[in-house]
C-alpha cells in the first residue's frame, strides 16, 4: 500500500502540476473563447517559451530574467501570426484549425533544426536549489516556487480581464461580438491583444516547466492534449472552469499515477470526460456553444 | 377524450425560475380555424407556441391535438403529428437554393424520406408538392438561387412556404409580416388566407391592421394568462383590451 | 588526441553529389585505405564466447572459419593503389528516423552512415565500384517507413536497407526485405521480439526473418548483460521504472527474470505513460526499501525522470539507466546524475574506449564521423547517441565485406550477401569495425559486442567502470529460433 | 461550399473517365508509383468518409484515426487470430468499425462545433494510448504483422501481389464513390445539407437531426473501417500508431485541399497531399530531417488562406474573374 506521505506529495504536486496546466490552457481558453480558434499551435508556443528560456538561461545564466523574456518574445510571436496569417481566416473554424497546424508544423520543425534548437533535449540546472523539508516529507522547492508564479500569473490575468477597461473589451467580445463592435470597440485590435496574451501565457508556462520537465521540440504536443482536456471539461471560454478542470486534470494524473496505471489514469480521464458530455454538454461553466 | 377541438391546452403553465411566462392557459381551437394570438411584447404569445410544438415543455398543464396528449414531445415529433410552424426570426436553410429549401420541407410526411440510397428526385410527389408550394407562394422565378441571397420578405415568404409544405393540420405563425413594408404585408394576407381554406392556422402577430383583415377570431393574452376571446369586432371594442394596449404605450 | 577537422567537410558528408568528385580524389588518399582490415586476432572472448554460448565443436570451427573471412579482404587492399570505383554505383538505403520521436538517434546513425559511405568511396568503393548513400526520412512513422523502404528499393535500386530506429518500423519492413529479397541491417530498433523474443510475453514474436540482420543492443543483450553487475554489486531488492509500451514491458519483465535468476527482488513496477512530461507522481511511488531503480526511458523523459527521482529526495543508489543517456548532456544533469550507472554500447568519453583497450581504430572512427573525444559531433556540438552511430558505421563495410568476398555481382545475388553475413560472422576490430570483438549469430541474426557500464561522476562526465565481453553479452539463443533454418 | 446538386452531372463523367484512365495506366506506372497510387485510392476512401460528415453534415471529427486504426486492428486482428480469409475479415473489419462509430457517435454527436471536434480528438488521444500499452493483444508500437491471404473471387482467386491490390484498390474507390454520391442525392442527403445548415429547423421539420447525425457519422465510419482494412492488407502490417492525430488532422487537411462538400475534392486533395509530401521528403533527404514538414506547413497555410473552397473552386474562381472583367 502507499504511503500516506507519497499520497500527500502527490496531491500537493497535483496542485503545483495544475497550476501550471491551467497556465497553459489558459491562453487557450481566451483565445477560444474570444476569437474561436483552436489554436493547434498552442503546443509549440508553450515549446518555444521553453526554447527561448533554455537560451537565456544558457546565456545569462539568470533564470528568472528568462520568464519576462519568454513573455514578450512570445507575444509578438503571437502578434506576428495573428496580423500575418491568422486573421485572414478568423471566423472560420475549420479553416483556423488547419492554419494553426501549418503554424505548428513550422514552428516546431523549425525549432527542430540543428541550427536552431535540435533532436535532444535539455535541462537548465535548478535555479531554486533547495527543497522544503516537513517533517514527513520533503516536496522540490522549485516546484513550489513554479506553483506560487502560476498563482501569480492567474491573479495578474484576472486583474487585467476583470479591473481593466481592455479586459472588460475582452470578455464583452466573448460574449457578444456584434453588441461589442456596435459599441464601437475595435473587435480587431482586442483579438490581436487576446492572441497576444495566449500565446505569451504559454510561453510563460514553457518557461515554467523548463527546469521541472525537460526542454525538447516534441514537449507541445502533450501539452496541446492537456489543454484540450482542460477546456473541454472546463466549458469552453469560460476561465471559472478552466481553473477547477485544471485541477482535476492534474490530480486524475498525479494520484492516478500513484494509485492506479497511468492506463487505469487515462481511462478515469475519459469517463470524466463521457460523464461531462452527457450530463453538462458545455462543460462545468461552458459559455457559449453552437 | 376526443373533442370537437383539434388543439386544446388545459391549464398551461410555465415558470422560468421566478418568472412566470404561462399561468394557467386554456385555449382551443377548432378545426379550419383562423386565430390570431395577440398582445403586447412578453405576454408569452411565443412561448405558447413554443410549448405546442415541443420546443418547451410545460411546469404544468396539459396540451392536447385532436384529443391527444402531446406535451413535452420532442419537436421533431410534433410535425409527423400535423404541428407544423413558422418563426419570427428568418429561419431558413441559407446555402441552399429556395427550391432546396422547400423540398427538405415537403419529404418530411414522405415514407421514404430518409431513404439514404435512391435518388430524392425519385420522390414524384414530393417533387410535386414542391411545385405545388413554390407556385402557390409566387417563389419560382427565384427557386435556384440561394434563399440566404433573397430580400428579408422573400424569406419570410419562404419561411410560410416552409411551414405550409409539410401539409400540416394546424400552421402556426409567429409573426408572419415581422418586418415587412405594408405591401408585402398585403401579399402574406393573401397568402395566409389562400393556405388557410384547407387547415387550422394561429398565428401570432403584433401588426393589427393585417389581424383584422385576416383572421376570424381573436385571442388577447396578456402577462401569461389569455384576457379574452372574440371575433375581431368584439374585440377592438373591448376596452379591456385598448387598456393593456395604450397601457404599454 | 589532437582533434582536427577542415571546416568544409561537414557540407561534404551530406552532399551526395560530391560523390564523384570524392571518387577521383579517393586515388590521392589511397594510402589511408592501407591499414583497412588490420591484422588484429581474434580475441579470445570471441572464441570462447562461440563455444560456451552455442556448444558443440562444429561451432567453434564455423567461428574460426569466419575469422579468415575479413582476412581475404585485407589482402585484397593492403598497400596496393587504390584505383577510382568506376561503374553502375551500389547504392545503399537508410530508412532513417530523421524527425519523429527517435530522430535523436536517426541523425547521429545518418553521420555514421555518410561518413562510412564516403570512407569506403576513398577506398575504392565495394568491389571497385562507387558507393552511393541514399538517406530517406520514415518520419517515425511505420506506414511511411514502409513507403520509403518500398522508395528506395522500386525508385533507387538499392541493394541493401539499412534500418530504422524504431521496432515498428523494423516490424513493418521485415516481411517487404523478404518480398524483395534485399538485406535488412535494422540499427537501434530494441525490441527483443525482432530477433526472437519471448513467446507470449512479447505479444508478437515471429517478426524476424532471415534477410534481417541486427547489429545493436535491444533488450536481452542488455539484461543479459547488467544483471549479473546490477544485482551483485548494486542492490538486490529493485524497482522497474519503464515507459508502458513494447520496449518498457519487455525490460521490466526480463529483469524481473533476472532478478529470481540471481536472488533479487523487483519490489515495484512502476510503468509510465508515454511522453509524460511530469514524472513526480512516479518517482514518489518508489518504495523505500527499493535499493536502486531500474528506469526505461529515454531522451526528454530520462532528463524529467532524473530531475524529479532528485526532486523527490531520493537518495539510495540509481540503478542501471538503460540508454538514459544517449544523445543528452549529462554535464548539464550534473547534481541530479552524480552516481547513477549508466551502459553504454560505445563509450562516449574517448579515455574510456582507451581504457578498455581500444586502439588507433577509434580514434580514426571518430575522426572520420566528426565525433569529438567527448562524444560531440563537431562542429555543430551537438550531442551523438554514440550507442547508435557506430552500428550504422560498421553495416556499410558488413556489406562491403560481404560483397567482395562472394563475388555478388547484381541484385540477383542478394542471397550470397545473407548466407555470408550469418555464418557466425566475427566483426574483429578494425577500421571498419572500430568496436570490435563483434559477432553476427547464426541462429538469430543478433549482432553481439561488448558493452560497458560506466557510472557518471559529479560533473556528469561519464566513467567506464568494467567492460563486459562479449561471453557476458550473449543471451541464449530463443527456444526455436534458427533463421539460417529458412528458404531465401 | 458548392451545392452537390450543381456539380452533380460533371462530377459523374469526370469520375468515370478518371476511373478509366487509372484502370489503363497501371501497367505503365512505376512500380513505386504503383503502390503509392494503391495507397493513395484507400486514403480516398477515407477522405470520401469524413466529406460526408464534414461537408455535407457540417460535423467537425477530430479524431477520425480512432475510427481508420480500428478499421485496420479488426481487419489485422481477423487474420492474426482466426486466419480468415479475405472477405469475412474485411467485412467484419466494416462493421466493427461502424459499431465502434456508432457508440462513439452516440456521445459526440450530443455537442457541435468546436466542442465535436476536441471530443473526437481526445476518443482518439486515449484510445491511442490504450493501444500502445495493450501490447499483448495489439502490439503496442511494434505492432504485429500477418500474411495476406489471396482474394478470393469464387471463379479465382488473386494472389497478394502489387497489380492485384491497385485493383482492388481502385474497385473499392469506385464502389465508395458511387455510394457516397448517392447517399449525399438521396433524400438523407437532403436531410443531411439541412442539419448542416440549420440543425434546429430542421428539426422543427420533423427530422431527428440527432439520430441522423450518429447515422451519419457511422457511415462516415463505414467508408474509414472499409480504408482501414484495406490500409492494413496492403501493407499486411498494424501498429498503434496508425491511432495517431497526425491521421486525423491529414484527412481533414485533404478534405479542406480538394474541396469539403465536394466528394470530388477530398479524394483529390488526398492525393495531391500524399504525393507532395513524398516528393517534398524526397527533395530534402540529404539535409536534416523537417525541412520538408516546414514546407509542408507553409503550402498548408498559403492554400487555406488563398483557396478556402479548395482547389476544385479554382475553375469557378477563374469563370468569376472573367465574369467581373467582361
Amino acid at each position: 500500500m502507499v504511503a500516506s506521505a507519497v499520497i500527500a506529495s502527490g496531491i500537493l504536486n497535483g496542485v503545483v502540476w495544475g497550476l501550471i496546466i491551467i497556465v497553459i490552457s489558459l491562453g487557450m481558453c481566451l483565445i477560444l473563447g474570444l476569437m474561436e480558434i483552436v489554436n493547434m499551435a498552442h503546443g509549440e508556443f508553450y515549446m518555444a517559451g521553453a526554447v527561448v528560456s533554455f537560451y537565456i538561461v544558457q546565456w545569462t545564466g539568470n533564470w528568472w530574467l528568462s520568464l519576462p523574456i519568454a513573455f514578450a518574445v512570445l507575444a509578438v510571436m503571437g502578434l506576428g501570426w495573428e496580423r500575418g496569417v491568422l486573421k485572414h481566416v478568423e471566423g472560420d473554424v475549420i479553416r483556423t484549425i488547419i492554419v494553426t497546424f501549418g503554424m505548428s508544423l513550422i514552428i516546431m520543425y523549425t525549432a527542430h533544426l540543428n541550427i536552431v534548437f535540435g533532436a535532444t533535449s535539455y535541462r537548465i540546472p535548478n535555479p531554486v536549489p533547495f527543497n522544503i523539508v516537513l517533517p514527513w516529507f520533503t516536496y522540490s522547492g522549485f516546484r513550489t516556487v513554479s506553483g506560487i508564479i502560476a498563482v501569480a500569473i492567474l491573479v495578474a490575468l484576472l486583474l487585467f480581464l476583470f479591473k481593466t477597461k481592455f479586459g472588460l473589451w475582452i470578455r464583452a467580445g466573448r460574449t457578444d461580438k456584434e453588441m461589442t463592435s456596435a459599441m464601437g470597440i475595435d473587435i480587431g485590435k482586442v483579438s490581436v491583444a487576446t492572441f497576444m496574451i495566449g500565446s505569451a501565457i504559454a510561453g510563460i508556462a514553457g518557461a515554467l516547466v523548463v527546469s521541472v520537465a525537460a526542454v525538447n521540440t516534441y514537449m507541445g504536443m502533450e501539452a496541446l492534449v492537456y489543454a484540450f482536456l482542460v477546456v473541454i471539461i472546463g466549458g469552453l471560454g469560460s476561465l471559472k472552469g478552466t481553473v477547477i478542470a485544471g485541477f482535476i486534470v492534474a490530480m486524475v494524473d498525479s494520484l492516478g499515477g500513484i494509485l492506479l496505471t497511468p492506463l487505469w489514469a487515462k481511462v478515469i480521464l475519459l469517463s470524466i470526460l463521457i460523464a461531462i458530455l452527457v450530463f453538462r454538454p458545455k462543460g462545468i461553466y461552458g459559455v457559449w456553444g453552437e | 377524450m376526443a373533442s370537437e377541438f383539434i388543439l386544446e391546452t388545459k391549464g398551461l403553465t410555465k415558470a422560468f425560475g421566478g418568472l412566470k411566462a404561462l399561468t394557467d392557459v386554456n385555449l382551443t381551437l377548432r378545426a379550419g380555424e383562423l386565430r390570431a394570438l395577440i398582445g403586447p411584447n412578453g405576454a408569452g404569445k411565443s412561448t405558447l407556441i413554443n410549448h405546442i410544438i415541443g420546443r418547451l415543455h410545460p411546469t404544468s398543464g396539459k396540451i392536447f391535438f385532436k384529443g391527444e396528449d402531446i406535451t413535452g414531445i420532442p419537436t421533431y415529433k410534433a410535425l409527423g403529428k400535423g404541428i407544423s410552424s413558422t418563426f419570427q426570426t428568418t429561419n431558413v436553410f441559407p446555402r441552399l437554393t429556395v427550391r432546396e429549401n422547400v423540398w427538405i420541407a415537403a419529404q418530411s410526411p414522405a415514407k421514404r424520406r430518409l431513404n439514404p440510397l435512391v435518388h430524392y428526385k425519385s420522390l414524384k410527389d414530393v417533387e410535386k408538392q414542391v411545385d405545388k408550394v413554390l407556385k402557390w407562394v409566387h417563389l419560382e422565378r427565384i427557386a435556384d438561387e440561394p434563399a440566404g441571397e433573397r430580400s428579408h420578405g422573400e424569406q419570410r415568404v419562404l419561411e410560410i412556404a416552409l411551414g405550409v409544405a409539410t401539409e400540416p393540420d394546424l400552421l402556426l405563425l409567429d409573426e408572419p409580416t415581422q418586418g415587412m413594408a405594408a405591401k408585402e404585408s398585403v401579399d402574406i394576407a393573401r397568402l395566409v388566407k389562400l393556405i388557410s381554406k384547407d387547415r387550422t392556422i394561429m398565428l401570432i402577430e403584433h401588426n393589427i391592421d393585417f389581424v383584422m383583415q385576416v383572421v376570424e377570431s381573436i385571442t388577447v393574452l396578456h402577462n401569461g394568462s389569455i384576457l379574452v376571446e372574440g371575433t375581431p369586432k368584439e374585440i377592438s371594442d373591448n376596452e379591456q383590451v385598448q387598456k393593456v394596449y395604450l397601457g404599454e404605450e | 588526441m589532437k582533434y582536427s577537422l577542415t571546416s568544409e567537410k561537414p557540407a561534404e558528408r551530406r552532399n551526395f553529389l560530391k560523390y564523384a568528385a570524392t571518387a577521383i580524389v579517393c586515388g590521392v588518399v589511397a594510402g589511408v585505405g592501407g591499414y583497412f582490415g588490420g591484422a588484429a586476432a581474434v580475441p579470445a572472448g570471441v572464441e570462447t564466447t562461440v563455444t560456451k554460448t552455442i556448444g558443440g565443436a562444429g561451432e567453434t570451427v564455423t567461428a574460426t572459419k569466419t575469422v579468415t573471412g575479413p582476412a581475404t579482404t585485407v589482402t585484397k587492399t593492403v598497400g596496393e593503389e587504390i584505383p577510382a570505383p568506376e561503374g553502375a554505383p551500389i547504392k545503399l538505403g537508410y530508412q532513417n528516423d530523421l524527425t519523429g520521436m527517435l530522430d535523436l538517434f536517426g541523425r547521429s546513425q545518418d553521420v555514421g552512415f555518410h561518413s562510412a559511405v564516403d570512407y569506403v568511396n576513398e577506398l575504392g568503393g565495394i568491389d571497385g565500384r562507387p558507393v552511393e548513400a541514399i538517406t530517406e526520412d520514415t518520419e517515425g512513422k511505420a506506414d511511411i517507413g514502409m513507403e520509403k523502404f518500398r522508395k528506395m528499393v522500386l525508385e533507387d535500386g538499392c541493394v541493401a536497407i539499412m534500418g530504422s530506429t524504431s521496432s515498428g518500423i523494423v516490424t513493418a519492413s521485415l516481411p517487404l526485405a523478404k518480398e524483395f529479397k534485399i538485406p535488412y541491417l535494422s540499427v537501434g530498433a530494441m525490441s527483443h521480439r525482432l530477433t526472437g523474443g519471448t513467446p507470449g510475453r512479447e505479444g508478437f514474436t515471429d517478426v524476424g526473418n532471415r534477410w534481417h540482420f541486427r547489429l545493436v543492443s535491444q533488450v536481452a543483450t542488455q539484461v543479459a548483460g547488467y544483471k549479473e553487475y546490477g544485482f551483485e554489486h548494486i542492490g538486490k531488492k529493485w524497482s522497474t521504472m519503464y515507459w508502458d509500451y513494447s520496449w518498457g514491458q519487455s525490460h521490466d519483465y526480463m529483469w524481473t527474470e533476472a532478478a529470481d535468476e540471481y536472488g533479487g527482488e523487483i519490489v515495484s513496477h512502476i510503468p509510465i505513460p508515454l511522453g509524460t512530461a511530469d514524472f513526480y507522481p512516479y518517482a514518489a511511488k518508489i518504495p523505500p526499501e527499493a535499493e536502486a531503480v531500474y528506469p526505461v526511458l529515454l531522451g526528454a523523459a530520462s532528463i524529467g525522470y532524473l530531475t524529479s527521482i532528485h526532486e523527490s529526495g531520493y537518495d539510495r543508489e540509481l540503478g542501471f539507466v538503460i540508454c538514459l543517456l544517449d544523445g543528452i548532456e549529462a554535464e548539464t544533469l550534473a547534481e541530479i546524475v552524480e552516481g547513477c550507472w549508466t551502459i553504454e554500447y560505445y563509450p562516449r568519453e574517448l579515455e574510456g574506449c582507451k581504457a578498455t583497450g581500444m586502439g588507433p581504430e577509434t580514434d580514426f572512427y571518430r575522426e572520420r564521423c566528426r565525433i569529438d573525444e567527448h562524444g560531440f559531433i563537431q562542429p555543430e556540438g551537438w550531442m551523438a547517441t554514440n550507442s547508435h552511430t557506430w552500428p550504422a558505421w560498421e553495416n556499410v563495410f558488413m556489406m562491403k565485406e560481404a560483397i567482395e568476398n562472394t563475388g555478388w555481382k547484381s541484385a540477383a545475388d542478394n542471397e550470397l550477401i545473407i548466407k555470408y553475413l550469418e555464418d557466425d560472422l566475427m566483426l574483429k576490430r578494425s577500421k571498419a569495425y572500430p568496436l570490435g570483438d563483434g559477432w553476427l549469430r547464426k541462429e538469430d541474426h543478433q549482432g553481439l559486442f561488448p558493452h560497458w557500464i560506466s557510472k557518471l561522476d559529479s560533473n556528469g562526465r561519464v566513467e567506464v567502470v568494467e567492460k563486459l565481453p562479449v561471453s557476458k553479452i550473449a543471451y541464449p539463443v530463443p527456444k526455436g529460433v534458427d533463421y539460417s533454418t529458412q528458404e531465401l | 461550399m458548392k451545392r452537390p446538386t450543381s456539380t452533380r452531372g460533371k462530377a459523374y463523367i469526370s469520375f468515370i473517365v478518371v476511373m478509366i484512365i487509372l484502370a489503363v495506366i497501371q501497367p505503365l506506372l512505376p512500380p513505386y508509383y504503383r503502390f503509392l497510387l494503391t495507397e493513395i485510392m484507400i486514403y480516398a476512401i477515407f477522405a470520401l468518409g469524413y466529406d460526408l460528415l464534414l461537408g455535407y453534415t457540417g460535423l467537425l471529427s477530430f479524431g477520425h484515426s480512432l475510427l481508420f486504426g480500428f478499421g485496420c486492428y479488426g481487419f489485422a486482428w481477423m487474420m492474426r487470430f482466426y486466419g480468415m480469409p479475405f472477405w469475412p475479415a474485411l467485412a467484419i473489419a466494416v462493421i466493427v468499425t461502424t459499431a465502434l462509430a456508432a457508440g462513439v457517435g452516440a456521445v459526440c454527436v450530443r455537442t457541435s462545433g468546436i466542442y465535436f471536434a476536441i471530443i473526437t480528438f481526445i476518443f482518439s488521444f486515449v484510445l491511442f494510448y490504450i493501444f500502445l500499452s495493450l501490447v499483448p493483444i495489439t502490439g503496442g508500437d511494434d505492432g504485429f504483422t500477418f500474411i495476406p491471404p489471396p482474394v478470393d473471387l469464387g471463379f479465382i482467386s488473386l494472389e497478394f501481389g502489387p497489380v492485384m491490390l491497385y485493383y482492388l484498390a481502385l474497385f473499392w474507390m469506385a464502389v465508395a464513390y458511387i455510394v457516397c454520391r448517392r447517399i449525399v442525392s438521396s433524400p438523407f442527403g437532403r436531410v443531411m445539407l439541412a442539419i448542416r445548415e440549420n440543425d434546429m429547423r430542421a428539426r422543427c421539420l420533423g427530422y431527428n437531426t440527432y439520430g441522423c447525425k450518429v447515422v451519419v457519422f457511422m457511415m462516415s465510419g463505414l467508408f474509414a473501417g472499409l480504408s482501414g482494412g484495406l490500409f492494413a492488407y496492403l501493407n499486411h502490417f498494424v501498429n498503434a500508431h496508425y491511432f495517431e492525430m497526425y491521421r486525423s488532422l491529414f484527412v481533414l487537411i485533404w478534405t479542406m485541399f480538394g474541396g469539403v462538400g465536394t466528394l470530388v475534392g477530398p479524394m483529390l486533395g488526398a492525393g495531391i497531399i500524399t504525393l507532395l509530401t513524398d516528393y517534398l521528403s524526397t527533395l530534402f533527404r540529404m539535409q536534416w530531417g523537417g525541412v520538408h514538414l516546414i514546407i509542408l506547413g507553409i503550402i498548408l497555410i498559403v492554400i487555406t488562406i488563398f483557396l478556402p473552397k479548395g482547389i476544385l473552386s479554382i475553375p469557378e474562381r477563374v469563370r468569376r474573374r472573367a465574369k467581373k472583367e467582361a
